[in-house]
């Protein structure tokens, strides 16, 4: 049997290595997939405290799928930014596109 | 439950290692002469010419978007419908109104002309 | 248990009888033979794609008016084994420029994507691979895997053409997964289970008859997923060179077809466990080899049907693929679906003939709705062509008589 | 059972190394395919958490649409970053020292908790979950609201990401 402590350090390790993407990378696909790795780690974390307590409560299942739906919905409409960006700007470096700062 | 994935997990190693070995053998026993004409990339007759990754139309990213919501919306269906026999009449309308929602945004998708594929 | 009737369990049974007697407890011997059984089902399965290749190659011939293969062996019936050897020992060409990861990863996963399909499917009433309760949705993510083999090919080859191809196969495979996701809900709400055994243990009555939308929509997606005509634009010669696989030789393109091939097969066998009632069939309980054989004559004829279209359809252009898929068969699938529900829950206490008559009749409404109205749109659109056409021909008319007079 | 154990640490190790390719390769399609191996490393972890119908949905969802989506943007901007240019940012060193931290820190915190060795309340989950979950999804006394707002919410990313995406073309906004 694998202890809880197992996933739940997986995951950890899973989300600094997202942070660090998101926080180092230059493209902002790059930047996507970093956050795509977190929320990954975050279904882990759910699932897992879901089958160590008990089954029949199935919020941390409803919690999964809430953060796959928000997952897909920022890949969509994250990916459609970048897209506009580069057809205006013909670039995708984060640093390059700072328009939008206050 | 679990030795039935165990199950999968060995079919699906056998199944994608089958052709894997089949490749390597194929390599082993096929010639061998590598050659520059040989290597070239095939193109209609002619040298290739330009970039290979020319730019792609923006469609194939709305196709792949539109795809990607309805993807997700109907596989949470799939525990609804397994579901069926303890819902209520309720439920299902609440169901329906899902896909309502869902058919909105094909509505919406064909309106914007995101499958016009001029 | 007599080895007549049910051959497999038996062979298992006795498997299982000899392990046991070396020492080894009574559930140790029977996973162990199961998982030998396991791995030694893909390479059956490999093995069946000989028999595919020159059955569709027959069937394709004759519907041509031509003999087909017939030269090697009687009937022709050894042609896939000499061009299996053939393409075994041909040279492996590696272009240059290519990315020789996915490029080598994209024909295993074309096959891979492919077989995996076959441990859910219930062969008879003893014999069903493996009885996960997520069957049918494990159906359509083992597809996927397919769908990035050709992603790979395309992309790693290193030739605009194949990256084209690739990109048009993908965009048409991802589409066409919306109606066979929703055309595979309606089975999966009728037997209120998403495993592939229980699905077909719901069908005394065969699902076909009850949704007959949902069989159809299921049907047509499933061609357009192996990607045969008319869906076969990833092999417009005349527009994108051979396609994705342009830049393959050897067995590694061999791959992409050994694939193509069983895909067709894998989708039959799907079809006939989620509609035609698998191996449902008269005495099909007692003797499980009967429903096998049920099972395998439904399959042939559904992959027969199958064949038939591709021998007899012209292709489709990308654009119509694309209108096709999004603009008639997931409407008509999000109205199956949705209908199907509710006459499901308001007749949950009727006799079953009278739900299955609504249910039947519920379909062939719809069905005669699209008819009406898909029809009057195709012929206004068709006058609106033949508009253009006509002032098209008045143009170049015009400008030929023009030029004349100059 | 010692040998989910095994199964466990082996997919362990493919993710984090995929994940840390996807982070550091300096091609960006070569990231995605990366991004594929980690995410399908996470499907096996879920069938080792007897979350069957999420593996699947995993592959279906990140393998087969996401992971697709991302490869088509990438198609479609790829010329934005020459691939040979740097692809950290400066700030990258800096980055990566507290995110070891991070991760220390989390660790520690997780192994001085005493739930973390905690093993599973029963060893297999019953089938019916998959039921269970379908009928909370559509019971008001469940998480209706959350599953009707996350139809809203995909609603709402695809109009946005359709209108942000689509090609505009200057001679048709005139008409």
């Amino acid at each position: 049997m694998i202890p809880l402590s197992w996933y739940l350090i997986l995951s950890a390790a899973l989300v600094c290595v997202g942070v660090f993407g998101v926080i180092s990378r230059r493209n902002a696909i790059a930047m996507l997939l970093g956050v795509e790795l977190i929320l990954n780690a975050v279904n882990i974390n759910l699932l897992a405290f879901w089958r160590y307590k008990d089954v029949s409560h199935v919020t941390g299942q409803v919690f999964t799928i809430m953060v796959i739906t928000a997952a897909a919905a920022e890949v969509a409409v994250g990916l459609a930014i970048f897209i506009a960006v580069y057809r205006n700007k013909r670039t995708i470096a984060a640093e390059d596109v700072a328009d939008l700062k206050g | 439950m679990t030795i039935s994935w165990l199950y999968i997990g060995i079919f699906l190693v056998v199944s994608l290692g089958l052709p894997a070995v089949a490749i390597i053998l194929a390599g082993i026993l096929a010639p061998k002469k590598p050659s520059l004409e040989k290597s070239m990339i095939y193109e209609c007759g002619v040298e290739t010419h330009g970039e290979t990754w020319v730019q792609f139309k923006a469609q194939y990213y709305l196709i792949g978007l539109v795809f990607l919501i309805f993807d997700i919306e109907t596989v949470f269906l799939y525990p609804w419908a397994v579901a069926f026999d303890r819902l209520g009449v309720f439920a299902v309308l609440e169901g329906l109104l899902f896909i309502g929602i869902l058919a909105g945004g094909l509505v919406y998708a064909w309106k914007k002309g995101a499958f016009e594929w001029v | 248990m007599n080895f007549l009737s049910d051959p497999v369990t038996f062979i298992g049974n006795w498997l299982t009888g000899l392990v046991a007697n070396l020492g080894i407890p009574k559930e140790t011997a029977s996973a162990w033979v199961t998982g030998v059984a396991v791995g030694i089902l893909p390479l059956l399965a490999m093995l069946w794609v000989l028999v595919l290749i020159w059955y569709e190659r027959k069937v394709i011939g004759r519907l041509q008016d031509r003999p087909g293969p017939n030269r090697v062996g009687p009937f022709g019936l050894i042609q896939p084994v000499a061009d299996m050897l053939k393409i075994f020992i041909k040279e492996h060409i590696l272009p240059a420029g290519i990315d020789r990861i996915p490029y080598n990863l994209a024909p295993i996963l074309a096959v891979g994507g492919v077989l995996g399909m076959w441990i859910v499917v219930p062969f008879s009433a003893t014999v069903h691979g493996v009885d996960i309760n997520v069957g049918a949705l494990y159906v359509i993510a083992v597809g996927a895997i397919g769908t990035l083999g050709i992603i790979f090919a395309g992309y790693s080859s290193n030739n605009k053409y194949a990256l084209l191809a690739a990109f048009r196969v993908v965009a048409q495979l991802i589409s066409y997964e919306i109606p066979m996701v929703l055309a595979l809900l309606v089975p999966v709400l009728l037997a209120r289970s998403m495993g592939m055994n229980s699905i077909v243990q719901a069908q005394p009555v065969w699902f076909i008859l009850i949704a007959p939308l949902a069989a159809l929509l299921f049907f047509i997606s499933s061609i357009a997923e192996v990607g045969r005509s008319p869906f076969d634009l990833a092999e417009a010669e005349s527009e994108i060179v051979a396609g994705f696989n342009t830049e393959y030789s050897g067995l590694k393109f061999g791959m992409f077809y050994v694939g193509e091939f069983l895909h067709a097969f894998t989708n039959s066998l799907i079809f006939t466990a989620l509609f035609l009632g698998g191996w449902q069939g008269p005495g099909a309980e007692q003797f499980p080899i009967l429903g096998f054989i049920y099972f395998f004559l439904k399959t042939v004829v559904v992959h027969f049907l199958g064949i038939a279209i591709r021998g007899s359809m012209p292709r489709f252009r990308i654009d119509q693929v694309m209108q096709l898929n999004w603009k008639l068969f997931t409407p008509i699938a999000l109205a199956a679906f949705s209908s199907a529900a509710l006459v499901e829950k308001l007749a949950t206490n009727w006799a079953d003939a009278a739900r299955i008559g609504i249910h039947f009749l519920v379909n062939m409404i719809i069905l005669g709705v699209v008819v009406l109205i898909g029809g009057r749109v195709f012929r206004a659109r068709g006058i609106r062509l033949d508009a253009l056409a006509q002032r098209n021909r008045a143009a170049v008319k015009f400008s030929m008589e023009k030029s004349h007079d100059s | 059972m010692i040998l989910d154990q095994v199964i466990f640490l082996i997919t362990a190790l493919v993710i984090i190394i995929a994940a840390i390719l996807v982070v550091s390769v300096p091609k960006m399609i070569h990231a995605a395919l990366w991004l594929i191996l980690a995410l399908a490393g996470i499907a096996v972890l879920f069938v080792l958490l007897q979350a069957s119908f999420f593996a699947v949905v995993q592959v279906i969802v990140y393998i087969g649409a996401i992971a697709v989506l991302v490869i088509f943007a990438v198609m479609l901007t790829r010329k934005a970053m020459q691939d040979d240019g740097p692809q950290l940012n400066r700030y990258s060193v800096l980055a990566a020292a507290v995110c070891l931290m991070l991760f220390v820190v989390l660790t520690g915190m997780l192994l001085s908790w005493d739930g973390a060795s905690s093993l599973p309340v029963n060893p297999a989950v019953h089938p019916d979950t998959i039921i269970n979950l379908g009928e909370s999804l559509t019971n008001p006394q469940g998480y209706l609201l959350p599953f009707e707002v996350a139809s809203i919410l995909l609603l709402a990313a695809l109009v946005g990401a359709i209108f942000i995406g689509r090609e505009h073309r200057a001679g048709k906004e005139e008409e």
